[in-house]
């Protein structure tokens, strides 16, 4: 157990995940190099609040989600969810412990295709959770099932129903109903609404500013679209190549953005104001290979703002404002 | 007065599945002026894509294009032999996909690829035709060209493939670019780069160009008007600004104000209840009844036709003159 | 420079492969039994016994399995297949008599099923769901649910039997009075005709089906539709972007179709008395005659083996995805 | 949240609308359509009545020898012998009824061998991963590439000197199940490769789900189309392979089948080819309905085809 700050209930340590590279040998392969999928993350996150991890592919945001819930098995790092350490607990192979574990923090993916097992009832599926954690009394399972499938906006007569019978948005429902059949208290919600339609992607993330203040929910929200990170969370990280380059409470962050690459990054988003052609920052190149990233600023080769200093040293994640944490040799200064 | 190089009249195309007909597009019109960009916007399952293919004629089985016209520069594209078409396509219309990592075949180098579509078009020996292949490689921004036309799709990552894609496109200088989603799949940043590449070689080859899109904020950065279509049919069509401020058919308006604004605050968003409709048996009368909240019962009856709310602006709602009136007292309302 | 390592890697990985094979194949052999006793086994001699022991340790089979094994193994090597129980010849000797005939009839029929199989393939993938195409994935259906010594007797009935154009046994005719126009050349052809296209009539329907399945799957691709919009004629559509990705299953199902029409090879040649090492090889194991089993398993692995490798340098050529892995 | 909401209810209101079908029930609906796929199960179907009332249905029984005395051997077809007498006087239409079960017998019998084999090989392979798939790919590869057929010769041809009474159908069944399970193996590794990157499998993780509920309840169930269309093209296989078998002489002497049909034929089929003709046609006509219905099942379940 660990005394977490008052009101944090999820706190990341030096988080760390490296993927090795292979290479097929003749017989067996042998590593080459790792992915540094994520590398020296640390954040919390408060009690029934929304923290935003935003970034481009590649920048390691789902692998960072996936190994808080050890769906990867991380490198290094710790985690604690109200004062649990998780990894120790996986890691400990009690089977009472990982169940109960699993049951506060559940995942939300961003396919709804391929989240539903296409084999398996809308019911059998929301009440899989149930079979596995035996939580409550069978009688009751089609009661809470029912329960659910309105919570989340979908009738009845859906339980009976293939996945192959539901659109994306109506999935993507029952995929939340899933995740909350355990009453979880932490939901990770990745890219939820990247795969589904324009129309419907009000729909769900309304369901979940509904679901977060009916249950006092904590959440995880990764996207790279900025206007709904902006739309639904209070604290917003920004990860490039693995590591987090600037944290900071949502408005501050898309009004006074410090890193250079946060600042291409919002003036990259379309502004839907026509006629007004923004003075947007077009970065030069494309992200670096994850593969053995350089040891100095990861961002060095596209910044302009670089200065020597860029080129020698790794840059920490320091407070440079009120709860605003930026990853910059020139975090301090205002730069235009 | 710009000319319209591309108008489509009535325009049906339709997939015969096991399951059932498909009416993928349903009597589309749709006009690009010389000159212009054309936004077509819509979700998925709207036709868009199967509109610019139908256009090239290259809709794959088991779709067939049932009915209409399709004017390019005034001569109907679907009154001509397959030999002409072939002339047509890639040399006067271009098409870039959405996917840049499945539209290069992977087998063959980016050399042959480009040579090929030059060779096709073009009276060029091999020589002329791998430095014309090289220019373009310099132009849509690929370092070294020189060295890596010689490399193949998978040795790019998903930008370069796209710029490389483009580069094909551009091959023969067509005067009509589809470009469908050509950014869906990439980051932002590199979707920035992507556009603004696009807007500065749509002058630079004084091309028109149809930009297909679900992302309002594209349209309202590239686009001069646009076509909205929902369900197989067009919607709405006008200038940009008219569609951001004015926009008069419930489905635009919907959709405007279902999309989160970057620039705005955590609220909650309005939402258009109930779910895209299946082509196969589509709603009666007006596809978008079921979703509208001004519908009434007429809407399921009679099928909309393309009106004239003012000049350049058509939209296909029934009820379109009150539910512009209503709007008109909501915006005040709100201002 | 990735190409040679890619070679490289691709030879090195065949070795563990064929001793894998040895060794399944030496244990199959010595777990099917004592070979001595199997040969003796009607013999009525008194001191039978005494016999045996002297035939084991004169074919060196009283040391322990591995050692035999490592022995077989060093001989094998230096290309000595050692000597047959019956006839005591070298199985080299043997074996040398036999395989050329049974090369030729393979190579044969494999070219002609590919000559006829690909073109159809691809035509029947064009026209898919046109009253050729049915007729075409039809007849292929029929073609591989055909045994090939069935489809053997069938020729031979009619084109043998009833209507006299081609001999039914053998590679060649006995007299040379009997060739035609006096032509050594040309009796070979006569003869091949009936096994080769008994042969090929099956793993042709295999081709059609394969080649149509393939291009069916690669015309959906989106760089098929981009060629297309690109206004690339239908002809460099098919033969070039389409074709040249069919070749990679393709080239794979060659090199498993030659493993398995080799394995075949017992009852086509038993069918057409075709002096081929499917024929020998049924007459050695009636005879239980282990060396030249051995042998012949040996050979044909290794040729399989050698088409594998040959099917894997072809990858590398067709698809740089694999070139520069 | 109203309790009251009993299953019996929910049923009332889900009859109002459209019936749900799964995925299975799709596939039914398209195999429905195919007309070439109704005739393999149509066929199938005959030859397994044929396998199981064999002896009441043949007009002869299997060692009648009555027409040998009645001096009708090699007779050609006839009323009374619908496809003639061979050598010995036997009827040919009797034997091909009795030859029936033997094929599916081994037929099935070794697709369903080898396939128990492929399933637990390649789900291993596939699910774990590491080492452990890389040597069970390399041992899967041994038994590919080495020709099985050659082999299998062999230990037949041992097993029939060492047993003189005759060695039935179980060793063929064993050797042809052992021999041929290491394409399937690939396939079905293949396809747990895939499904095991399926976010519904993430999901069952992420609710703590074992490995075996995993495989059992979300892999398994979605490999199983492909496993159905493996196994029918493998009886097809097997059914040609047994043939090839007895017809050159490795089967159990004591055992009707048709391969062995075709063989005793050949020293006589210049004058009575309806001895190897019809038990030929017998093998065909198995092998075509398991091929089309194979196939039949292939475009039925494959949901890449599903638009």
């Amino acid at each position: 157990m660990k005394e977490l700050p008052k009101n944090v209930v999820l706190e990341v340590e030096h988080l760390k995940k490296l993927f090795p590279v292979f290479e097929k040998g003749i017989l067996f392969s042998h590593q080459t190099g790792s992915i540094h999928a994520c590398d020296n993350v640390s954040f919390k996150v408060e009690k029934g609040k929304t923290l935003g991890l935003v970034g481009e592919s590649g920048s390691g945001k789902t692998t960072l989600a996936k190994t808080i819930l050890y769906l990867f098995h991380p490198t290094s790092g710790q985690v604690f969810f109200e004062g649990i350490d998780v990894f120790k607990t996986f890691r400990s192979k009690n089977k009472q412990d990982i169940l109960s574990l699993r049951r506060k923090m559940q995942y939300i993916f961003q396919d709804p295709y391929s989240s539903l097992n296409p084999r398996m009832t809308v019911a059998d599926i929301i009440m899989e959770p149930y079979q596995i954690h035996r939580h409550i009394p069978k009688k009751e399972w089609p009661i809470r099932m029912y329960e659910l499938l309105r919570l989340v906006g979908l009738e009845d007569y859906h339980s009976e129903r293939y996945p192959h019978e539901f659109s994306g948005g109506q999935r993507q429902r029952v995929c939340i109903a899933r995740a909350l059949a355990v009453e979880p208290e932490f939901l990770i919600a990745d890219e939820p609404v990247s795969s589904l339609d324009v129309s419907i992607r009000a729909q769900i993330l309304n369901l979940l500013g509904d679901l977060q203040s009916k249950f006092n929910l904590t959440y995880i929200y990764i996207s790279h679209d900025l206007s709904t990170v902006r739309h639904i969370c209070d604290e917003v990280a920004v990860m490039y190549l693995g590591r987090i380059v600037e944290l900071a409470e949502v408005n501050e962050l898309f009004e006074s953005p410090r890193h250079p690459y946060t600042k291409a990054l919002i003036s990259a988003v379309p502004t839907s104001k026509p006629g007004q052609k923004s003075n947007r920052i077009i970065l030069p190149g494309e992200v670096p290979s994850p593969i053995n990233p350089p040891l100095y600023c990861r961002f060095y080769p596209r910044c302009k703002y670089h200065i020597p200093i860029c080129k020698k040293k790794d840059p920490k994640l320091e407070e440079i404002l009120n709860k605003h944490y930026v990853s910059c040799f020139r975090g301090k200064e205002k730069l235009d | 007065m710009p000319r319209t190089i591309l108008k489509i009249e009535n325009l049906k195309t339709y997939f015969n599945t096991w399951a059932g007909v498909v009416q993928a597009v349903d009597g589309v019109s749709l006009e690009v002026k010389k000159g212009e960009t054309l936004g077509l916007v819509g979700e998925s399952g709207s036709g868009k894509t199967v509109t610019s293919l139908s256009v090239l004629r290259i809709v794959p089985r088991p779709g067939k294009i049932i009915d209409g016209r399709i004017m390019f520069k005034d001569e109907d594209l679907l009154r001509k032999t397959e030999k002409e078409m072939q002339k047509i396509r890639g040399a006067q219309i271009a098409l870039i996909f959405q996917d840049p990592s499945t539209s290069l075949n992977p087998i063959f180098s980016i050399e042959s690829q480009l040579i090929e579509v030059i060779q096709q078009h073009q009276k060029l020996n091999k020589e002329e035709a791998k430095e014309k292949a090289e220019i373009l490689l310099d132009i849509v921004g690929i370092p070294d060209a020189k060295l890596r036309i010689k490399d193949f799709p998978h040795q790019f990552s998903g930008g370069m493939k796209q710029r490389v894609a483009i580069a094909r496109a551009l091959s023969c200088e067509p005067s009509l670019l589809f470009a469908d989603e050509p950014t869906t799949n990439l980051d932002v940043t590199i979707q920035a780069q992507i556009l603004d590449l696009m807007r500065d070689l749509k002058s630079k080859f004084d091309m028109s160009m149809v930009l297909i899109t679900h992302n309002m904020g594209i349209v309202a950065e590239m686009a001069d008007r646009v076509t909205v279509m929902y369900a197989g049919r067009v919607c709405e069509t006008s200038s940009v600004n008219d569609i951001f401020l004015h926009a008069t058919h419930p489905y635009t308006v919907a959709l405007m104000r279902a999309i989160p604004q970057i620039g705005t605050e955590k609220q909650k968003l309005q939402v258009i209840p109930g779910n895209i409709p299946n082509l196969i048996n589509p709603p009666s009368g007006c596809r978008f009844h079921p979703r509208c909240k001004y519908a009434k019962s007429i809407c399921k009856m009679k099928v909309p036709e393309l009106e004239k709310v003012e000049k350049g602006h058509l939209t296909a709602c029934l009820r379109w003159d009150e539910i512009k009136k209503t709007l008109l007292k909501e915006r005040e309302r709100a201002a | 420079m990735g190409y040679k390592r890619y070679i490289v890697k691709r030879l090195i990985y065949i070795i563990p492969l064929f001793l894998g094979i040895s060794i399944l194949n030496f244990s199959l052999m010595h777990s099917a039994g004592d070979p001595i006793r199997l040969m003796t086994l009607g013999n009525p001699s008194p001191n039978i016994g005494e016999v045996r022991e002297n035939l084991r340790i004169y074919y060196g089979l009283d040391q322990p399995i591995y050692v035999q094994y490592g022995i077989w193994l060093w001989r094998f090597l230096q290309l000595d297949l050692g000597t047959s129980f019956y006839s005591g010849r070298t199985v080299n000797t043997i074996i040398g008599m036999y395989a050329w005939e049974t090369i030729k009839l393979q190579m044969v029929a494999l070219i002609l099923a590919l000559a006829i199989g690909i073109p159809i393939g691809i035509y029947s993938a064009r026209k898919q769901y046109s009253k050729l195409d049915i007729t075409i994935t039809s007849s292929a259906i029929m073609g591989i649910s055909i045994p090939i010594f069935y489809m053997g007797i069938i020729f031979i009935l009619i084109f043998s039997f009833y209507l006299g154009w081609f001999p039914s046994f053998g590679a060649h005719s006995l007299q040379e009075l009997r060739y035609p126009f006096g032509s050594y050349f040309l009796d070979e052809l006569w003869h091949l005709v009936l096994p080769t296209v008994a042969i090929a009539w099956v793993s042709m329907a295999l081709y059609i089906r394969l080649v149509r399945s393939s291009m069916l799957e690669i015309l959906r691709q989106d760089y098929i539709l981009a060629a297309r919009a690109s206004g690339l004629s239908e002809r460099t559509i098919i033969f070039k972007h389409a074709l040249r990705n069919a070749t990679i299953p393709l080239i794979t199902y060659i090199g498993i179709s030659i493993g398995l029409l080799l394995s075949g090879a017992p009852m086509t040649e038993t069918v057409f008395t075709w002096p081929g090492l499917g024929y020998l090889y049924v007459n050695s194991v009636t005879q239980l005659d282990f060396p030249v089993i051995m042998g012949i398993n040996m050979i044909i692995t290794l040729i399989i083996l050698g088409v594998n490798l040959i099917t894997d340098l072809l990858y590398g050529i067709i698809d740089p995805r694999i070139r520069y892995e | 949240m109203s309790k009251d909401h009993t299953k019996k209810e929910m049923t009332k209101k889900a009859v109002k609308t459209s019936k749900p079908i799964s995925q299975w029930g799709i596939a039914w609906k398209r195999f429905k359509k195919n007309k070439a796929a109704l005739a393999g199960l149509f066929i199938e179907g005959i030859i397994l009545f044929m396998a199981i009332f064999g002896p009441f249905i043949a007009p002869y029984p299997p060692n009648d020898i009555s027409a040998f005395m009645e001096g009708r051997t090699r007779e050609a077809p006839s009323w009374d012998h619908l496809m003639g007498t061979d050598y010995t006087g036997h009827d040919v239409f009797s034997q091909i009824i009795y030859g029936a079960a033997p094929a599916l017998q081994v037929g099935v019998g070794a697709a369903v061998f080898s396939m128990v084999i492929a399933v637990l090989v390649g789900s291993i392979a596939g699910y774990y991963g590491g080492k452990i798939d890389t040597i069970l790919m390399r041992f899967s590869e041994v038994f590919l590439v080495m020709p099985a057929f050659l082999f299998l010769i062999v230990l037949l041809k041992v097993a029939m000197t060492i047993t003189v009474a005759g060695f039935g159908l179980g060793l063929t069944i064993l050797v042809l199940g052992i021999l041929g399970w290491a394409g399937d193996s690939r396939a079905i590794r293949a396809e747990f490769l895939k499904l095991k990157e399926y976010e519904f499998v993430t999901a069952a993780k992420c609710l703590g789900a074992s490995n075996r509920r995993i495989i059992f309840k979300h892999i398994l169930p979605n490999v199983l189309h492909l496993i159905i269309v493996l196994i029918t093209s493998s009886i097809a296989i097997n059914v040609i392979l047994e043939a090839g078998l007895s017809f050159l002489g490795f089967s159990d002497p004591n055992i009707i089948t048709w391969g062995r049909m075709i063989a005793y034929s050949l020293e006589a089929i210049r004058g009575a080819w309806w001895q190897g003709v019809f038990p030929g046609l017998a093998i065909v006509v198995t092998v075509l309905g398991f091929n089309i219905l194979g196939d039949g099942l292939r475009d039925a379940l494959d949901p890449r085809l599903r638009e």
